[in-house]
């Protein structure tokens, strides 16, 4: 039982932090989300140098050697920064895929250009059919002698108009909800017969539609098995949970701070507004779902690398549940209790809202995940 | 006790309904279901419509071009309007201004401004919230001084709602600094958006849409056969004003007609390989929503037969006071239910603004404006007196508190 | 649309109101709940004499003619005193089964006696097996010649062992859950092989379990038709459900009551708890409950009488889960609100408490109703 | 960061929990099981038992009979404790005046009284709270008033919980009634119940049992020895009480062990032909408590691990303040939930107290206690200070409102 940062932990924590508030202030970001890509390549080289991009990864890769607790602090300070930069597409989805199935030369030959900042990857797996159902695969992959050609359409691919790699999942076998069948497919994101559309989510980050015509991959162009890739999916979505648990911790610590600073500095009727006793006890309450969502981003984040399935999922999903119950409502509440302000887009707030909204819609909303865990039996074990 | 309209009452009701189905345009009723957000020549135009039918204010007195409808056909009207769903008469001209002006303002006025609102020739906003003021309106700084034949006014408002396509704009303006109290130094003026001095800037909402505005005065030159009653009487008109808001605050109609449209959105999009409606949680939720609606749909109806009853009652039905907390509550639960049909699907943000575009959809077609919705409802619990305030006003008018 | 209450009914509940706050108060109904049988056979005689009993049955069968409305409206009153009296039990429950199913001649024979308040009568209808399945009927009923004997155990009947006779529902074919084949019997709830265990419900209301050893009732004792009980069975208790939510409205009326009259007189750090902002707004839930919950009793109420089961049932499941929501909610934040004394059965306020927290558990719970409910479709029709 | 024991801590829970399985009375975790009101000789049997392990007080100092635990074997040993369930020491005795006496008492009071709160030869109860004074504790009236070589005690303290079996009560009395702050005039008093004078009589509970008691106070003498510390000073020590409260306050291995039984008993009881459990709607609300409970632990984990890193801290861990709302609310969410896995069956109330019947059940035998927990239960977020005086420390101490 140990809650606390090492002391290596602690000085990446500073240096990151000191990093965002310098080149990542509300001012800063909004130049950022205006221009495009969307995203600093700047920062990003920036955040590359502090070996932010490294942690998760072996040190035979090239990688820090860290564990999904690096990620933790690493994600907690970017949901503080409100980031838009490709930390979780590359680092953790594209980069989860290619730890858990990754041959040695594909790490190799990937890991250390994506510590250095140089490539940004993205994981094209989920599909307009599929809703949040992590099996439902439609994209094809046929095999022709020595290599695979696919067909289908990805959607809201996190960061896939950016990315320099993308990893593809296609189904080899079996049907579309199956969890047997599911191959991974390692590509060059201008590969012949790809076709991206770019967009923004609602909160700003990048994302993109991937259409796939008759893109063609040598066979070494696989990650993994063929038909074996269900497990690493699974595994990274919920490691991406965990991550996004975390974020939420740093976007409920801002939402709180603001919400604090904006009820102590309005005044109305002649007095600060924090006189109000409703108002300090819903600020209490977002509090409180800020410690709880720690609590449970802990939890998500002690069995991220967890290889038992069932106890893995179940973490994750309680983290997720928490993000889209409480979390949400929290952030609600402080919009509320804004006002005027929370509704307008000059004000931080509302892009943190917006945030944490966007964040319950993906891998899975409050309801999904509900629905996982209960299905899979008591959560706590004595 | 009886629940169900007379025969007379479901003949006006089937009546409002044919004309809606015959004369609300194609592209305005799909604008309503798609985004609720008009433009503002769709606007005009179904204003027009409404008006020519001469139910462009169906609560105005016959005298002024209103219907003679008593409480019971305005609410079958409205409720009607909004679950077919078609735009309401857009509330800063009919709902706010004129009533000020039929009631308050001398006979030129009343000549001047009704017939235009009626028809939205005039498009009026709302010069009353300024920076820093907000539920406490009576701290209000902008500055009107009276020279000779006009005032100049200085000063600043906010959250000045489509402004940008406004023609008029009614001001409470304080005329008398020195005055002992507060709300008795303010007077209301109605100011030409085309005078010089007026600049509008936009304010960019959470949902990336420009709703509200903030409006700067420097040194407008106002005539002063634009001050509405008397001088420092403002405040008196102003709390009638808002006194009228209530009209239908709860939107029951519009809150049928999305729960509605969440249910056969439902019904198509899939989870788990089976219809999202079939999802037991899903159902149930929608459930929920739909029981506190309905119980809500017959307190309304319950505060509006007793005004039909009581048209000069002057202390409102104790129930009116939870229409406005629980009809913004209803209305963001049906912008959060209908987000969440979407799923990920919501994510994306397909465009800037609510105006048309051309460009294929991301994800299926009725997705896009789920999110900016949910995002910009939560105006709805702030706006017009938050919550928070109306709970102080039970606390202290219903509970004695 | 008229909300209205006529001038016969204004008069009607005045007096009941009279004669409840004289003879009902909260001293008096201590005394009546601790002595046997637990409800006042003079009250209930005075009930009577004000014409109450007679409410809801028909002008020729020696009734007042009246509606739902009318049950309605007293049960709002009888509610708010929290009378222990069988109105529910005798004149909506076995009284309701009399009117839909009681031929020319049993209704002739009993509803006079009722209304003259000298028949206590039960509806002998929930099993152990059954939970809240309205079909479920274990109990059977063998036809012999001109008679039918009946086996079996009745769970929580309310009033049932002060009742003078029963209705017995009773398998006469098919299976456990099947709607078709439950028949209804009247007979003396003295009839040789009947035994009752008397106790109390958790807020203090008589109720029995019965236990039926091959008890021989004639046919005649019939009430319908043989195996078609269970349409007047399931409109019965719609219409318990439409009172118990009238009931609830009268109970939540004296929760605030008793609440903001706590809030004003309890003084701590020298001024009232009344000024406390938290404490207002908590109140004024209870107000918006309180409303809410009036406008769908109504709503159950207009509908209590549709022979239409499936507008019918929704609208009295729309009542109950509000009941079993926003109504015990509401009793859970007064007891809050009244600290400590909330929480002792000296005061008035944890007796309503107990009261809402029973309504709920009785004809289907806010879940059982909710599930009724969204199983059945759209609850608003345009 | 790691959220898994030590293997060392791990040992020393498989200890406890061996323990507690060799040696907890079956009658009285059935007990524990069903109502969760040990009898008062439960309670003494089960207290000597922990008393000769030498656990009958883990956090005292080692000197006067504790255990050298830290915090972190304490929460150990609490959770296990609970989760098992067996009854937690009586708190009065072991938790409160013990600390107080072995911090501000004489050497003749630690010898007096200490070993007899060990093994609960004495049993002890609070007399803190007087009517009308609530959270306000500071307003107290019970005087006491130095007359020779005892004092004369008159007054009136309530909220007595237990006190119908206690031996000694400690009191706090106003012994200066003219001092400049409330506070100031507060003695800390330990008196004999048997004492001449004192009348106790039962507040009968919502759940129908009989847990608090009024205690009255007629010229009862208490000898000046019984004084703890300073005259004046008493409420510095109640302070110091207070302050120890939250030792376990979130009760995490009771609701643990409360969320086992739901799940076990709605595996049981029959919901439309199949166990409740496989109700979605029920078993999302279950996996709802089980998802915050868990939260919870962790939370409780954090403030348990700092304290055990930084055993003198002056503040609290911030995240400390909300064990007791969250773990008041879902003490009772589970008390609801067992209520609601009983469905009707919870509604007959089978007998008037806690002690033992020897009828046979109504309904399922398991279904006695669960509405009269559930009504109890709403105790827990009312004592102690209750969740908005909670919600005010939290405003104050962590925003800094």
């Amino acid at each position: 039982m140990d809650f606390d940062l090492t002391e290596e932990q602690s000085m990446l924590k500073d240096s990151l932090d000191r990093l965002l508030s310098d080149n990542y202030g509300f001012e800063a970001r909004e130049k950022i989300r205006k221009a495009e890509p969307g995203w600093s390549k700047e920062v990003w080289g920036q955040l590359a140098e502090l070996g932010l991009l490294m942690l998760p990864f072996a040190e035979e890769d090239g990688g820090y050697g860290g564990g999904p607790e690096d990620v933790m602090i690493a994600m907690e300070s970017l949901g503080a920064a409100l980031s838009l930069e490709p930390f979780l597409a590359t680092v953790v989805l594209a980069g989860g895929i290619l730890r858990e199935a990754g041959s040695d030369e594909q790490r190799a030959e990937l890991v250390p250009q994506i510590v250095g900042g140089e490539l940004v990857m993205a994981l094209a797996h989920g599909e307009r059919g599929a809703r949040y159902t992590l099996s439902h695969v439609e994209t094809t992959a046929k095999k022709a002698d020595d290599s695979y050609v696919l067909n289908g359409e990805k959607s809201i691919v996190l960061h896939g108009a950016d990315a320099d790699k993308l990893i593809v999942s296609a189904r080899t076998s079996g049907e579309a909800a199956d969890q047997d069948g599911i191959s991974l497919f390692l590509m060059d994101a201008n590969a012949e017969g790809i076709s991206r559309r770019s967009y923004k989510l609602q909160d700003d980050r990048p994302a993109a539609d991937i259409i796939l015509s008759d893109v063609t991959v040598p066979a070494s162009a696989l990650l993994g098995e063929e038909g074996q890739g269900y497990r690493a999916i699974a595994k990274v979505y919920d490691q991406a949970i965990a991550a996004l648990a975390a974020e939420a911790v740093g976007l409920l610590t801002k939402i709180l701070g603001s919400t604090t600073q904006y009820l102590k500095d309005r005044k109305q009727f002649g007095v600060p507004i924090s006189k109000f006793q409703v108002l300090q006890h819903d600020s209490v309450d977002i509090f409180i779902a800020l410690e709880q969502m720690r609590s449970i981003a802990m939890f998500a984040t002690s069995e991220a690398d967890n290889d038992d399935a069932a106890v893995r999922s179940k973490a994750a999903s309680s983290a997720k549940v928490m993000l889209g119950q409480e979390g949400r409502k929290a952030a609600e509440t402080s919009i509320q209790l804004h006002g005027g302000v929370g509704v307008t887009m000059e004000y931080a707030i509302s892009h943190y809202f917006k945030r944490i909204t966007v964040d319950d819609m993906l891998f899975g909303n409050a309801d999904y995940h509900m629905s996982r865990i209960a299905e899979s039996g008591p959560l706590l074990e004595n | 006790m009886d629940l169900q309209l007379t025969d007379e009452q479901r003949a006006f009701r089937d009546d409002v309904r044919t004309f809606f189905q015959e004369n609300v345009p194609d592209d305005i009723r799909e604008t309503m279901v798609d985004s609720g957000h008009p433009s503002k020549e769709q606007f005009q135009r179904w204003t027009k419509i409404l008006a020519e039918k001469g139910w462009g204010a169906p609560h105005w007195p016959e005298a002024y071009g209103g219907t003679g409808w008593g409480p019971v056909e305005q609410y079958i009207f409205l409720e009607e309007l909004q679950a077919y769903p078609a735009p309401a008469p857009l509330p800063f001209g009919v709902n706010m201004v004129a009533p000020v002006i039929y009631t308050f303002g001398n006979e030129q006025q009343k000549q001047k401004y009704l017939p235009r609102i009626l028809d939205l020739t005039d498009w009026w906003c709302q010069g009353f919230s300024e920076p820093g003021a907000g539920s406490d309106l009576a701290s209000l700084k902008t500055r009107a001084v009276k020279e000779g034949d006009h005032y100049v006014v200085n000063g600043q408002k906010t959250w000045t709602t489509l402004a940008q396509h406004a023609d008029w704009i009614f001001c409470l303006v304080r005329t008398d600094p020195d005055a002992d109290k507060l709300q008795k130094g303010i007077s209301f003026l109605l100011i030409d958006m085309k005078s010089e001095g007026i600049t509008v800037r936009p304010i960019r909402t959470v949902d990336g849409g420009v709703e509200v505005n903030e409006v700067f005065f420097d040194d407008v030159k106002v005539p002063v056969e634009n001050l509405v009653g008397q001088e420092n009487k403002g405040w008196d008109y102003a709390k009638f004003l808002l006194g009228n808001e209530r009209t239908n605050i709860a939107r029951i109609g519009m809150s049928k007609h999305a729960a509605k449209r969440i249910r056969e959105l439902a019904g198509i999009e899939q989870a788990g390989g089976r219809p999202l409606i079939e999802d037991r949680r899903f159902a149930e939720k929608l459930t929920a929503l739909e029981i506190d609606l309905k119980a809500l749909e017959i307190t309304q109806m319950r505060v509006v037969a007793d005004d039909a009853k009581n048209p000069d009652a002057k202390t409102p039905n104790p129930a009116s006071s939870i229409l406005k907390i629980k009809g913004s509550e209803i209305q963001q639960r049906c912008t959060d239910l209908l987000m969440e049909v979407m799923g990920p699907y919501a994510a994306p943000r397909q465009h800037d603004d609510y105006l048309g575009h051309n460009e294929p959809p991301i994800g299926p077609d009725y997705a896009a404006h789920a999110a900016p919705s949910y995002f910009n409802y939560r105006k709805v619990s702030i706006y017009g007196g938050s919550n928070e305030i109306q709970k102080n006003i039970i606390a202290k008018a219903v509970l004695g508190f």
